[in-house]
């Protein structure tokens, strides 16, 4: 066991699996350089210049390659530099990626993982700060990842590339190198569709994941010690598919559930969690399932003044626990 | 039949070869009929067929070696997916949209190939989009230190699209074993070819990305089997990809949905009808003693006879199950 | 007043606009020769080829020149053939022309509007089908439209091409050709963002939109003859912005709310219509926020047996009015 | 300063031009500097600047009519946008992410111009996008029979991104008064143009498009300008786009997140550094007797304090107010 933050931890998954498997390799921007947060730092030299390749500045082909590829005994992690430049590669992924078991009834299958750091907080700016996982978990045939530990972002890197599947592996930024935390240096994997419950609560469940986990967290810290409400934080991690178990559970005992998430508000994927709880757990509420989001504005203006006033943080979360639990 | 016999124009086909490329040809024109004609009685909802465009088809497919090559077809390449091994049976199950056929099992619309173990790669009815997935496929076989070829075919007009210059510039870097066929047919559904580009020949777009482009006449299945063979040869060899585009025409509307006397006259329509791949390749192996008027219609008859019976086939095999349209979104067990 | 269908009120709707404004041109795919379904039908004849321009097959470009265009003195109407084939256009539509005011702080703005078909029940297959509305409404900066009646066509079409800023206008294919209704002659325009209560009811409110819209009203119908239970069918029209008032004001009257969608159920813009009622009418709803959706299966198979098993239709609209209501 | 005097390399340019010229390329220069300097003070969290491909940015814009031809940068060309009359006031309030900033005020990240008075077009961080842009507003003009000119630049990573391929097919099919501008730097962040393209130089791919490419030596500002001034005239006249490849070098790292030592040798840095286009230009005017030492050094000064002057005004402007990130999400009165 070594403490290792996120971005150690993304780069020990995906080493231990090149070495596992020699189907594996990984393509994209400057990741023979070690790419741009260091993600795939040593690849080249561990594995070679055929197994860690420098792409074109080109999305589409990055993915597009890699589909190809996977038809053909390979097993491609592709790194999409940020998730903002994910959508010139959108129609290969749900067009191709996505629906080719699913049109070929079940003939071909698609191997690939997508990694792509998402998420805002770090003066990106409106073009290295976006969430993209409201889109991609709409589409059937994809799986959703968004990991903001780094012991759950080696357990579920391992299962996305030995998934048989696309997988959409998002990697929330800001949580990168936000904490140095335990992480097994032996091999093991956490599936994919299994959310996690990250603090024991009996007054109201906290459903959320990514960057958002954090603040949640802390602001359960928050309302425990100054207002002794006892708040339960889920982290979703996987958002397709969805763990509606975990989240019903939470919420029949808590009777109460806030969704938080760092995208706009509409349409963004706590619509989903939301719309959950409001069918499924109806008799179950004591209160109007509530939504914390970003407001619909891009994600994020530049300055910091901009970006901290639109994007959701502690206080903003412990404010709405405290409305939630006095209804 | 004919007999083994010497090609006569060099290529190194046998007679034999040669009657088969033209059976193919024949095979593809009559089932693209029999699709066209199922959709007008009623039995289809949809047909895109690509009766004109079999040279093209026939003559490329012919230089790759079926079931080790990789095949990566348009809506059009009846003609393709025959020579590397589908059978009539395959294609009008696919047409009819029947739960046992290989290529979708009638979730995808006709025409859209699939056939794994002959490594035919299920497509989109998006226009481009594969021309990329048969860069990766030769990316791995490059990777793997495999002598594979990929091949892909697609129209004119998706070399507008982003992901035809994303592949082939892709292609070129790795100098891959890759061959770019394009079934240059003069049209984008209405759009004439020269609201598509400013070039004459495509082709010279190849230059562009480091590898050589080759413009043929798409109607004459032996100049186009000639440049399909030494694109392939070439890429077997290590030495990397090449764009061919073959310059032919579809005789029949876009698809069932299309009304080309919109866009194109009758006129222009003939003109092409007078340079029929099939006809005029029948004419050549006539002229070479080849063929005989007995032998081609002997050919025609087992053509008819072969759709015939593999429209009947089709046609009585069941529909899919309807509950199994929830199957397959993902994989139904783990590993792979 | 003249009767006529969807696709032609689509048409006379740029037509006048064309007519009024010099500025306005329409660009495509095909669109010189009158469009797959004819939607563009004899606007080469009326404003010749420099304002009815076929594009190369290139949906990027038809997207991004638009966004150019209107950046300098041009209105362009650009016409995506089907919506299955927006994603190559994703990037130019999400990062740029619905971002383009904001990250100018009101320098630029970019009234473009991009026509699409979308929508299944035509045997259309997996790549004539979609339905694409969950994932722009999601997108700060744009704004998107989903119509399936003659008259709301036209006017809601002339707003989009009025409107200052980017407009993704989604017509129901299946909807095209379905009736012919009455449709003014003269010029009328009807507000984007205003949802429109199509049948009044006091039992159960239906928010729905596209050719659910037509299925809910068929289901509202059987309910009524068969079971006297009276269903409010509300027409969302607009998307987003999305008319918030007419939902809660419906769901507060009949404390049921039946949401339903054609796409898929999972992020579906459903779930943010769900939401949304379970968070601001809590105190009203007398049974849970019920979705009625098709599966999160590729929409939609072709074979007719699939493809009829996948759709919500107004059978299964019924049963689940049923089910709530008794709730 | 000089008096006007004729230029001695021919191309109609006046002594005061070519000092303005030179001028604005130190300014360019020492913006950029005085941009990261700040970021390492930790003023202002991001940096992304243009150092080294000063001659490229300046010589490719003074061919325009600044106000009336389309201005469409990309994050390097604080050059560009000084010659089409934006100011270092400007350029820092920007860098500095200040409300009253033209730009954007403070909602894009720097260096992503905009000032819609200039016609200088807003950008966003993706790369190619823009291309598309430059060649809407070029048809634009041609639909409205107006003789304006729009210039877009990227760098040669862009040239991959499938955009640059839709965009280029687009403009010369309709033969758009679009000049290209490929500011050539070697690299794509760590990606080395042998990795990014199989091609000498990717000027070739004009011609399959159907218009001219040139490429030109991108630090020498002349040589820069009259490949410019070419294609603005062409361009101009009617007679379509030209593809223009600047081959320079970024003598900075990428962006202040970058460190260039991970993937070029400092050899391989000063090597460049001895092509200094500023330096070289300084050397061709004192050569041909329009600059001398003194007069050199005083332009120096005078950018000096322009850039002082600009920084200390930006750095006391006020942010920008927190509850302004909810406008302009959508224009905030009816009509256009
Ligand atoms: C990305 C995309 N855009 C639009 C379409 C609609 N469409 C189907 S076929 C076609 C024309 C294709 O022309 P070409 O590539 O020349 O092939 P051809 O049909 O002529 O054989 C179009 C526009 C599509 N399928 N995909
Ligand atoms: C679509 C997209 N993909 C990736 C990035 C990340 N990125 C920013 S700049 C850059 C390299 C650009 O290289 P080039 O076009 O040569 O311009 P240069 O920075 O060298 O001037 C990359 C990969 C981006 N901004 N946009
Ligand atoms: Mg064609
Ligand atoms: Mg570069």
């Amino acid at each position: 066991m070594a403490e290792k933050n996120m971005v150690e931890a993304v780069r020990d998954a995906m080493s231990e699996e090149m070495e596992r498997d020699p189907r594996v390799i990984v393509l994209g921007e400057d990741v023979a350089n070690g790419g741009v947060f260091r993600a795939t730092q040593g690849l080249l030299d561990e594995f070679g210049p055929d197994r860690c390749i420098d792409t074109p500045l080109a999305e589409s082909a990055i993915v597009g390659v890699a589909i190809g590829a996977s038809l053909n005994g390979v097993i491609p992690i592709a790194e999409i530099q940020f998730a903002d430049f994910i959508h010139p590669a959108m129609d290969q992924i749900v067009s191709e990626a996505a629906r080719l078991r699913y049109r070929s009834n079940g003939g071909w299958g698609c191997p690939i993982t997508i990694r792509a750091p998402y998420g805002a907080g770090i003066h990106g700016g409106p073009y290295h700060s976006q969430s993209v996982e409201a889109i991609y978990g709409h589409v059937p045939g994809l799986k959703v990842v968004c990991v903001a530990t780094p012991y759950d972002a080696k357990g579920l890197l391992k299962s996305a590339i030995r998934d048989p599947d696309p997988v959409l592996f998002l990697e929330h930024k800001r949580a990168y190198r936000l904490h140095r935390w335990d992480v097994p240096d032996e091999d093991y994997t956490i599936p994919i569709g299994e959310a996690e419950v990250k603090r024991d609560g009996k007054d109201i469940s906290l459903i959320t994941y990514g960057m958002m986990l954090h603040h949640a967290l802390k602001a359960a810290e928050t309302v425990e010690a100054e207002d002794g409400i006892s708040a339960e934080v889920i982290d979703l991690r996987t958002i397709s598919p969805l763990d509606k178990e975990t989240i019903l559970k939470s919420v029949e005992k808590t009777g109460k559930a806030l969704v938080v998430y760092e995208d706009n508000l509409t349409g963004g994927f706590g619509a989903e969690v939301a719309a959950i709880i409001a069918q499924e757990a109806f008799d179950f509420l004591d209160g109007p399932v509530t939504r914390v989001a970003s407001p619909d504005v891009p994600i994020a203006p530049y300055a910091g003044v901009l970006e901290e006033y639109v994007l959701p943080n502690p206080a903003k979360i412990a404010s709405a626990i405290r409305d939630l639990a006095a209804y | 039949m004919v007999s083994v016999r010497e090609s006569p124009g060099g290529l190194g086909l046998t007679g034999d070869q040669l009657m088969d490329m033209l059976y193919k040809m024949m095979l593809a024109r009559a089932i693209g009929q029999r699709v066209r004609m199922l959709n007008r009685m009623g039995k289809v909802p949809f047909a895109v067929t690509g009766e004109g465009q079999e040279a093209a088809q026939v003559g490329t497919a012919y230089a790759l070696a079926p079931g080790k090559d990789w095949v990566v077809p348009y809506y059009r390449d009846i003609g393709v997916v025959l020579v590397i091994g589908q059978t009539p049976r395959d294609l009008l199950l696919e047409a009819l949209a029947r739960g046992e056929s290989v290529s979708s099992g009638g979730r995808n619309m006709p025409s859209h190939f699939s056939d794994p173990k002959l490594r035919i790669v299920s497509g989109a009815a998006v226009v481009a989009t594969q021309i990329v997935h048969a860069v990766g496929t030769a990316f791995a076989s490059k990777l793997r230190g495999l002598d594979e070829v990929s091949m892909v075919w697609f129209g004119d007009g998706a070399t507008s699209e982003g992901d035809c210059h994303e592949a082939m510039n892709f292609a070129g870097i790795h100098g891959l074993p890759v061959v770019f066929v394009c079934e240059h047919n003069q049209y984008a559904i209405s759009v004439p070819w020269t609201k598509q580009m400013a070039v004459e020949n495509v082709s010279v777009r190849a230059q562009g990305y480091g590898f050589p482009g080759v413009t043929v006449d798409g109607n004459d299945v032996l100049a186009v089997y000639g440049s399909a063979r030494e694109a392939v040869d070439r890429a077997r060899r290590g030495e990397g990809p090449t764009f061919i585009e073959a310059k032919t025409y579809r005789l029949v509307p876009h698809t069932s949905d299309d009304d080309d006397r919109r866009y194109r006259s009758r006129e222009e329509v003939e003109k092409w009808a007078k340079k029929d791949p099939i006809i005029r390749f029948q004419a050549y192996l006539q002229e070479h003693g080849l063929l005989d008027a007995k032998e081609r219609d002997d050919l025609a008859m087992k053509v008819a006879e072969e759709v015939d019976a593999a429209t009947e086939y089709a046609e009585n095999a069941p529909l899919p199950d309807p509950e199994s349209a929830l199957k397959h979104v993902f994989a139904e067990e783990k590993g792979r």
